[in-house]
């Protein structure tokens, strides 16, 4: 993932400049990075561990919007998946409905406010769906992130609600949203993780 | 990048070392988080101001550190928000056990990390509450979405809520005030040049050089309109008209007055803009009891300016004249 | 031409009304001369202060008119000396008997104006005398040539001399410790753009985007070296050798510095530059009385900085720790 | 001469960019400005009233360092000319020789420092020789403006030490002086209106 960021850091933060403040790149890829620097540093145990680690270093090293936004969503799937050491379909689905539900409350935003939410939604519902029909985990977390892009694009037409866009109104629409589009780069990231 | 900076990633703890070093008598600063105390904290029994922001908007808001005002200034990276870690340590630094009280601006990431610091702080004893500033007129308001922006107008929250504290009021009654100003405050801006944030090292929008754009927020957030160049005097009716015409009478009593500079306006142009917006609000029937023209919330090199006006009251109004002590623009 | 104004022509008298009504407590503008005059002149028995230039270097000089600094400023055309006319219309509204002292910066325009205006005060019974600033080392000194520039060091000049005709000093007495500042002051600043002086409304020189200029004039005026932009602390490295490298010995004793932004350049750098100002002090066993940074001598949007030590005696830190009132830069 | 200082403004504003504050030309427009208006209200007898009307025009309008320089110039002009009304070339010569010295007088300054002074010195003498050696008025202004040509054209290769261009030291060589250049530009102008 932090790779991830880090190729896509320019990309990202060029589509914040468009309805924002030019940041989201940035603030990402440093996030990830003292995530990265963290682990190197810890050897978790558990993916729980990995989930809380992450967490804590874009909480206190991201800032602006994303930071607790994510920071919150990374708690909250450590938080349903527990000691466990090898995740499930099931357990995936599980973790990326409570990431959604965090990232919810503390962001107060709902589905078609041109938000991470945009994203998130579609991918859990495609994650759920997936781990349903007997997917496996890689099975789920690429539904999930197919459903992502897709959400991310989608954003595109949306006029935003929340977050710094929102203060373009109808000048937001025409650009796809920053939020959405790191949420979908973080979920091929992981399943390219899976994969590789 | 036409900057006096040394590496794009430490212009912000170099600032800080440099007002820390320029102002001993003011401020201390704690490199490991980022943040400005006063050199005396924590003041005993006096509720403790913390605000904080993206950096970029200096002399906003360590300048503003010190007696009579805040008690401590979170430095986020450049127009990024600080971290709750960031603000936990101010919280510690400066609580003198009477309560921690946040100006927040209202934005997304502002808001959200103060209220998990908060949320932190409150788990290890310290209470705190916090006012989210949003005067920004450029944006429509509502529940439904983010609402307003909070720009200069939060200065005036810091010196009003900041003398209130100074003055012994407990972390209720400065909240109290601090609403109060929020409630009575109302700014709007306009610049005429893009700023260039160190990291990205180039304009964060293209403007061609005859245009201008009403409505801009603090951080290169496009505005409301994209126009061409207009006289000083048109653009202060333009932005004047909308402030007056928010929801807020400023016909009534008094009202304090900034035109803000942005960071690239020279103070020459400022006060050709202040001349003018004199001249607007004593036609509408506005009473000025002071007014205040400087840079005091600025965007990095942004060429520009907002007006706020804040309704007064007998009680800010003496809390504005009460005196303080802070590194901003102070010439001797 | 991104500038908020209106008429190029209208530039100066809109500015000097806008400080008037900004500041009415502290100003009054008198139109048909251009000047502004302490709200409370003439000040009766005390020696009066009277400067002036050309204007774009706002706040520099009406925004240090007030008590405890000057009692006047003369504006003329952007960076075109006043003429011996406004000068004497000056001299005579803050004439309190006790004799007008004017406080010029060494360039010819400025020089042989108040010299003009002198003889014209004097044919009308009012004493005059005058120092001649000229603190820039960025130009070689030389008795046959028109010397050094006066720059951000003038400001030191005003505030000491300002302070002690407040303390009662006679005419004589002021000219004496305006002498002893300027003899102990040095000052040398860079620039990274150009400025767009409003009539002209096309930068005064071309400078490539990599490009920076060393020992630049307020005015526009090209600097000694061309060269290609260096981090902060090389620039700040070549500054301040220059400037500790001249007849003042800034070892002995304790110094003010001051860090002056020419216009358009952020705060955020001022700083910047300032922190590494402190470390080279330090280094090279310089004490450090107080230190300014902000912007008080500017070239209307010119981006860049100019740094200044004072050589203080006893004597000029209490002048310089003196209250006054001035609009430059107050927050509140 | 208002009008050849405004035909010449952006040149001289020009000339004054490359080694002074981009200023001269707006300057001396804005002094022959005053002193055609001042000369159009005052209807005034003698050409030394008209010297001397300038002469106020130009001290309490141009400021800078033409202002007191040009103003006292004219000012002595007019004082050697006392109630005269026809000139005859020595008058001219007379005239001109005093404003020198004026200049010389209140700008500290001598030839060979890139000023004024190297325009109007040799201008002085060539006025001088065409008077002596019997010459019109006409012709006594011609040669002076022509020595000015030359004089103006001379300061290019020299270093200036005095004014603006001070500051230069030897980067000012190269560069034709502002002032120099409108003193030539005047007298040229004297003669057009001799002979229109
Ligand atoms: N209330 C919210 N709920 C969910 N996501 C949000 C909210 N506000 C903003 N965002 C997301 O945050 C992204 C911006 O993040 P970033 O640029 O890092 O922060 P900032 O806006 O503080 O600069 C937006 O593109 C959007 O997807
Ligand atoms: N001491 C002096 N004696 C004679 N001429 C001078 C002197 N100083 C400057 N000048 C002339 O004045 C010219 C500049 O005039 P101007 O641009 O109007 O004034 P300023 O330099 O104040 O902007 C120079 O080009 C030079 O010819
Ligand atoms: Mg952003
Ligand atoms: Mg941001
Ligand atoms: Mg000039
Ligand atoms: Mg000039």
């Amino acid at each position: 993932m932090a790779a991830a960021m880090e190729e896509h850091r320019r990309y990202l933060t060029q589509l914040d400049a468009a309805i924002g403040d030019a940041d989201h790149g940035t603030n990402m890829h440093r996030g990830f990075q003292a995530a990265l620097e963290r682990l190197n540093g810890a050897d978790p145990d558990t993916p729980a561990d990995v989930l809380k680690a992450v967490s804590m270093a874009l909480i206190s090293k991201v800032g602006g919007a994303a930071g607790p936004l994510y920071g919150t969503a990374f708690l909250r799937a450590a938080g349903v998946l527990g000691g466990k050491g090898e995740l499930s379909a099931a357990d995936l689905a599980a973790a990326l409905e409570a990431a959604l539900e965090g990232i919810k409350q503390r962001g107060r935003a709902e589905e078609g406010q041109k938000t991470i939410v945009d994203a998130l939604a579609p991918a859990v519902r495609a994650a759920r769906e997936a781990a349903d029909g007997g997917g496996s985990p890689e099975e789920v977390l690429r539904s999930a992130a197919e459903a992502a892009r897709k959400g991310a694009e989608a954003t595109v037409e949306m006029e935003a609600k929340k977050g710094r866009a929102s203060y373009l109104g109808k000048r937001s629409i025409g650009h796809q949203d920053p939020g959405a589009t790191s949420t979908y780069l973080l979920l091929d990231a992981a399943v390219r993780g899976l994969e590789g | 990048m036409k900057k006096i900076i040394n590496a794009p990633e430490d212009v912000v703890p170099e600032q800080l070392r440099g007002m820390e070093l320029a102002r001993p008598d003011l401020l201390r600063y704690m490199p490991e988080a980022n943040v400005l105390v006063r050199a005396d904290a924590p003041v005993e029994g006096k509720v403790a101001l913390v605000s904080g922001g993206g950096s970029g908007h200096e002399p906003a808001h360590g300048g503003f550190v010190g007696p009579g005002m805040l008690d401590a200034a979170c430095a986020g990276a450049v127009f990024t928000s600080p971290t709750p870690d960031q603000m936990l340590e101010a919280t510690k630094a400066v609580d003198g056990g009477a309560g921690v009280f946040y100006v927040v601006k209202n934005y997304t990431g502002d808001v959200l990390n103060f209220e998990m610091a908060g949320e932190l702080a409150q788990a290890e004893g310290i209470e705190t509450d916090y006012v989210v500033v949003d005067d920004d007129v450029a944006v429509e308001d509502s529940t439904y979405t983010s609402g307003r922006r909070g720009i200069a107008g939060t200065i005036f929250v810091h010196k009003i809520a900041g003398a209130a504290a100074e003055d012994g009021k407990d972390l209720a009654g400065v909240k109290e005030i601090a609403q109060r100003v929020n409630a009575n405050v109302r700014s709007m801006g306009m610049a005429l040049t893009s700023c260039i944030p160190p990291e990205r090292g180039e304009p964060i929008f293209e403007i061609a050089d005859d245009e201008m754009e009403i409505g801009m927020g603090i951080h290169g957030e496009p505005g409301t309109e994209r126009k061409k160049i207009e006289p000083a005097n048109s653009v202060v009716d333009e932005l004047a008209a909308k402030v007056l015409g928010d929801d807020v009478d400023f016909t009534q009593g008094e009202v304090a007055v900034m035109v803000n500079g942005l960071g690239g306006t020279p103070v020459m142009e400022l006060y050709i803009a202040y001349a003018h917006l004199a001249d607007v609000l004593k036609r509408e029937g506005v009473n000025v009891y002071r007014s205040f023209v400087g840079e005091y919330m600025t965007s990095l090199e942004m060429a520009g300016f907002s007006i706020t006006l804040l309704r007064l009251d007998d009680e800010m109004k003496g809390y504005l004249d009460a005196p303080c002590r802070v590194a901003a623009g102070r010439p001797f």
